[in-house]
């Protein structure tokens, strides 16, 4: 039994630790505060680049593909630290679309994709979901039929965050429609600028953009479906496998959590320094009582991971732990705010940089996103305790 | 005991519902929010020729003569429908100025919509009379009022009751916020209220509302009074998430059925229906009491520290079983939850309430 | 909107609260503390008495049989006061099993039994249960078959409780084994002395006994069976319907929660009133929030019934609310006593009488028994707000 | 990181979970808490033999220089087997003497079974040294131990280790237990350890583990190491009403079909298998740290905080899911359920955790 970090992975931690001193400050963090989802600032790209420069963008990535093949708790040190900082994170094509390139693509498209990619030529958007098809996927209904040598993908996707920044859109669709359902999906990789896609905005509540994707006969050339037709629903799930490690990060509910208990250190009410207050005392103490357990489950993930196991259940536990648990904060941090804590996040007087109002807004979608919290449960029982699925 | 509205006051219920209805609109409730200002004029003028605005007035001022359990069973139903907040707002405000002054001849005006009264009661310190910042002084021989008052809602209204420190007390003072000594810096509020920090800098006082100085149990009352209306503007929140997420679970399909069919599902769904239940037993039986003067323990500190919390709970819930398909700015439900949110922080914030069953139960 | 008793109901109240300042002390408390399920204590006997003398027996009875016809929101002040008073509660023979016989028996059984039930003479124990059929009790498989005029009866019961107390058994049996399984079912009326009855105790977690019920070669008269043929599962139902008020009652968990309290008030640890302790203040006033709302739930159930409408989803609600809130106090209640809080419940020293550590163990069978949880979860999503069945 | 038994450690588990599957039977469970009195006396012996109760004990003692978190180890098996408390108490009780004083000569005899020895730390008061009632005198120059002390566990035990004031502070001391200056007064504890309030009446004193009047610092930190090793005794229980929980749902049927196939007992699966992960890692980072002597926060008082809730809260889920099967007085989820209410009073009690945590993060 041993919970320290070993001499490698400590030193590993103080080279991002000290990265990270000298990459990110408050004005990135009040950038990416101000754009949400409206592309990247220049700080967000100069820290981007700075991470690319570093050769860390290929973290995660075997090392025949030039990456640099940290373990899964290597891994998950870096995001931990990297959120609890408030820095951008590597962007999905980088973790989560191009290793499933590295997997399943064929020779040819491996050398036409991955170079552009490590080059940041390009973006992806993910198009998974559709109207009618949200946490099950394999009900979607956007179609790619083969004329000649050229899909032609009709069909509109759903929560294609990124679209309206993006170059590319990685996009599940349905090329085998006699097959069962989970059999007949591919990936296929579409321009963002080929004729016949098109873009509408959709404002969600956390005051992000996300998009609508409409697809009107668009053509892609054939060999733009990557791997196997038909096993598109794997490798969705596949690329998925590969954020495993972010979705169940407690670092970003960390970050506004001490920045909150910062904020309440400091406040007096009624001549009376808050944090004297015992209700504000239980309460945070519990709050941080349960951030140490979520640290402990995304820590599980990575351990399973380096166990050479597929993280299913322990994956699962982080995520519904995560998410759930900033809804707790961010009710708490309003709550103890008092008349402070009804202030939209965007007024300027809200404390604590309006994060606790903001997490408000974002926590639902961290619990209904990504597949819900009742699949979620699920997969546990399932994967976890082999419960019998009938 | 009869836990259901009089044939009268569903007859009130029904036409706020239908005037919501048609009324309060998804675009006009966009445009709303993104208005510089109160852009909701022509709704105030449309309630008060209802006789809305004048709910719980005396007659004599040309209200309808109800008691406090009629305005709130109206609110129950503004705040179901999303009437907006400062539109809520000026039927508290007259339910405030009757209640506390009902002889001030101010009290037409806002009846008749003419004028909007806003409650100045909160200051960054959180609300200890003893504690407060603005104070009445004398100038030129007239009480005058200076400092300022925190998160004013629908604080553009001409008129401002101001809960101010007079001597070792605290007064009530009403004063006219048109002149160049009320300054307001206006600020972003979570609930769609229109909320300014107010600083009154000598503000004249049109009329004092208390005697001098012996104004804290009449401001008590009144925040009690406040609190208990909110109990019903959450209860109708509460209500409007409930039906509208049972209605999308047995709508919305995925893996081949309808969601509602999830045992899961049915089961969060069973929990807000418990939670809503028991909710509403407890602020009506608040509401009744307050507004009948004959409170018998802690039961509006129990409603507040319930209803509050079941309430967020009920959207959270609510937001998680719509998932994607609520979460767009157009989505009704997003605005009972900013509702939920502002509601509690401001009147039922679960510390205090707690505090007073605390005392009730061990003493001091 | 009006939350207070009326007139009437005030009356009532005052005069089961007179009635109980008569007759319950400390020691008919302490009496059935001691005894748990071994049968009624002499002061237990006494105290029923008193109720019959005073015409409460047929309290919820229609006045056709005899009954006071009180209407439920009456019955429910009387569960209330009886059980936060700590009174026994009139037994399940009166208040389920004689208001079902009332409403299905034959002219000829209502002249047979209730008159009996009445006196006195007739204590029911209720056997629905068996190994195979808690919650789902329509897979019962106790059969009695008819042979000439008497009915044959073969199987087992489980969690009859009070058998070894009981004059008689009131059976549900499967009568039409080719029957679909809920229509296969009759009541009938079990001598306890009837040659080939036997009864085994089995003890509980919290010091209780229940039995299993052996029935070899039972043999009935044919007019045993009650009501219709086939009609048994119905039958059942109703009688728990008629338990709807007593099951959901706050009253018990109330009783404790008061006289723990006044522990608390009175406690002084390490030279500081414990009542002092912000923790304790916190959790106490939360406990009386959620007994406050459980109160609501019950009269929910009783004005329910008033309206004429039967309260499934309300009922379930109250049950669920009470049995869950039961542990809460419980695990709270022994939390705060601190070491005193893990003694037996029959330890002398125990703090409360031992209640709350006894509560601890009662509290689970709250929630499985009667219908578990989960099925009352079910009953409030299809009852309550007509979610599909399929 | 390693959060994963040694290969020793699982040797050591692998050993006690048979050792426990064969001895401490459904019969022998009920024997043992219907007995007069500590009647494991045999068993005793036996894991004597084993060296289970040298473990953690110098090598020069006979113990087998193990560490606090191999001993841990140990008794996670031992609590999910549950071997009766009497016997985790002795292997506690070696481990706190040879922590307090490695050098006792007494350590020896503990290793070896032949004697036993009880940890008196606790008073009515909750346990500050500063108010003990407690106390050390001088009587014919020599020092004895007059006072009570409460809710002793295994008070039977032949050599007591009693925190007593002396002067302004607090000291260790051994106390031979079997005269007649130590009277007990037996008490019918939830967890089936058997305790008793014990009254020294001038009792002398058999060695001084502290100096006089400084072992306030020992008492803390053998106070945290009981506390870890409770964690690890939690984890134990946990584990086991997991698995039985698990194996259950999968064989019983109800409704046509195995109860595991209902989604909301799938569920509630899930939600304890989440919290005993969380858990199991709380509590072998703390015990880690405290074993190291590492402690870099409130990693102690965050899983004491943790862990105590979780167990409960699984024992609740686990009887819950089992129903009238786990309730019948023989089955062995209910000697789990009284041993996670007894752990979590007694070392795991949330309010101080919480206010540890509170320090760390507030300030005082």
């Amino acid at each position: 039994m041993d919970y320290e970090l070993s001499a490698r992975e400590r030193a590993w931690r103080d080279e991002v630790l000290e990265f990270i001193a000298e990459h990110v400050d408050e004005e990135l963090a009040a950038e990416s505060r101000s754009r949400g989802n409206e592309g990247r600032g220049p700080r967000a790209q100069r820290f981007l680049q700075a991470l690319k420069d570093r050769g860390w963008w290929g973290l995660a990535w075997p090392e025949e593909f030039g990456g640099l093949g940290k373990t899964a708790i290597e891994q998950w040190i870096f995001i931990d630290e990297i959120e609890t900082a408030g820095a951008p994170m590597l962007p999905l094509t980088v973790t989560s679309v191009a290793p499933t390139i590295m997997r399943i693509g064929s020779e040819v498209q491996k050398r036409e994709w991955l170079p552009r990619i490590t080059a940041g030529e390009i973006d992806f958007a993910l198009g998974y979901s559709e109207p009618e098809a949200g946490t099950d996927l394999a009900s979607l209904r956007t179609r790619a039929v083969l004329d000649g040598d050229e899909w032609v993908i009709n069909g509109q996707k759903m929560w294609n965050t990124m679209a309206h920044t993006a170059t590319h859109n990685w996009l599940a669709v349905r090329t085998e429609p006699e097959a069962p359902k989970h059999k007949g999906i591919s990936m296929m990789i579409v321009p963002m600028d080929a004729p016949g896609v098109s873009v509408q905005g959709i404002w969600v509540w956390p005051g992000l953009r996300t998009n609508a994707l409409f697809l009107d006969n668009v053509r892609v050339p054939r060999d733009h479906l990557i791997g196997e037709r038909g096993m598109g629903f794997y490798y969705a799930a596949m690329a998925l496998n590969f954020e495993r490690l972010s979705i169940g990060s407690i670092g970003m509910a960390r970050r506004h959590f001490r920045a909150f208990v910062a904020t309440v250190r400091e406040r007096v009410v009624d001549g009376r320094p808050l944090r004297e207050d015992p209700w504000v005392r239980e309460r945070l103490a519990r709050l941080q009582v349960e951030i140490d357990a979520a640290r402990m489950l995304g820590f599980e993930t990575a351990w399973t991971l380096d166990q050479g196991r597929m993280p299913a259940a322990e994956s699962s536990m982080a995520k519904i732990y995560v998410s759930e648990l900033s809804q707790r904060i961010a009710d708490t941090g309003c709550e103890i705010l008092g008349l402070n804590g009804q202030l939209h996040a965007e007024d300027p007087g809200a404390l604590a940089s309006g994060r606790m109002q903001w997490l408000y807004r974002i926590a639902p979608m961290l619990a209904f996103g990504g597949g819900t919290n009742e699949v979620q449960r699920d997969i546990i029982g399932f994967m976890g305790y082999g419960l019998p699925r009938k | 005991m009869r836990p259901a509205p009089t044939p009268e006051q569903e007859e009130l219920k029904q036409a706020i519902r239908e005037f919501c209805a048609r009324e309060v609109t998804q675009e006009r409730l966009l445009a709303w929010e993104s208005a510089d200002g109160d852009a909701t004029d022509g709704l105030r003028r449309a309630i008060a020729e209802l006789g809305w605005l004048g709910l719980g007035l005396p007659a004599s001022a040309g209200g309808s003569d109800a008691s406090l359990v009629d305005v709130a069973v109206a609110l129950q139903e503004c705040a179901r429908g999303l009437l907006p907040r400062s539109l809520v707002g000026a039927i508290r405000g007259a339910v405030a100025l009757a209640a506390v002054a009902p002889e001030s001849a101010d009290v037409r005006g806002l009846a008749a919509g003419e004028r909007a009264l806003a409650l100045a009661l909160d200051e960054e310190s959180g609300g200890t009379p003893g504690a407060f910042v603005t104070r009445i002084e004398t100038r030129d021989g007239k009480p005058c009022v200076t400092g300022v008052k925190h998160y004013v809602p629908d604080a553009g209204a001409a008129l401002h009751l101001v809960a101010a420190r007079e001597g070792s007390g605290a007064s009530l003072v009403l004063v006219e916020a048109d002149g160049a000594c009320v300054v307001r810096d206006a600020l972003r509020s979570f609930g769609g209220d229109q909320q300014a920090h107010v600083r009154y800098e000598a503000a004249p006082v049109r009329a004092r509302l208390t005697p001098a100085g012996e104004g804290a149990e009449a401001l008590a009352r009144l925040r009690r009074q406040q609190s208990a209306l909110a109990l019903a503007e959450m209860i109708g929140g509460m209500e409007a998430v409930l039906e509208m997420t049972v209605a999308y679970v047995k709508e919305r399909e995925q893996f081949g059925q309808k969601i509602a069919l999830f045992q899961a599902v049915r089961h969060q769904i069973a929990e807000m229906g418990m939670r809503f239940t028991a909710a509403r037993h407890l602020a009506w039986q608040a509401i009744t009491r307050v507004s009948g003067g004959c409170e018998q323990g802690h039961e509006l500190a129990s409603a507040l520290a319930y209803v509050g919390q079941a309430f967020k709970q009920l959207c959270w819930t609510g937001h998680h079983l719509h998932g994607g398909a609520g979460f767009v700015v157009e989505h009704r439900l997003r605005f009972h939850s900013e509702r939920a949110q502002s509601l509690c922080v401001r009147y039922a914030p679960e510390a205090p309430a707690l505090a007073e069953i605390a005392n009730a139960l061990l003493g001091k």
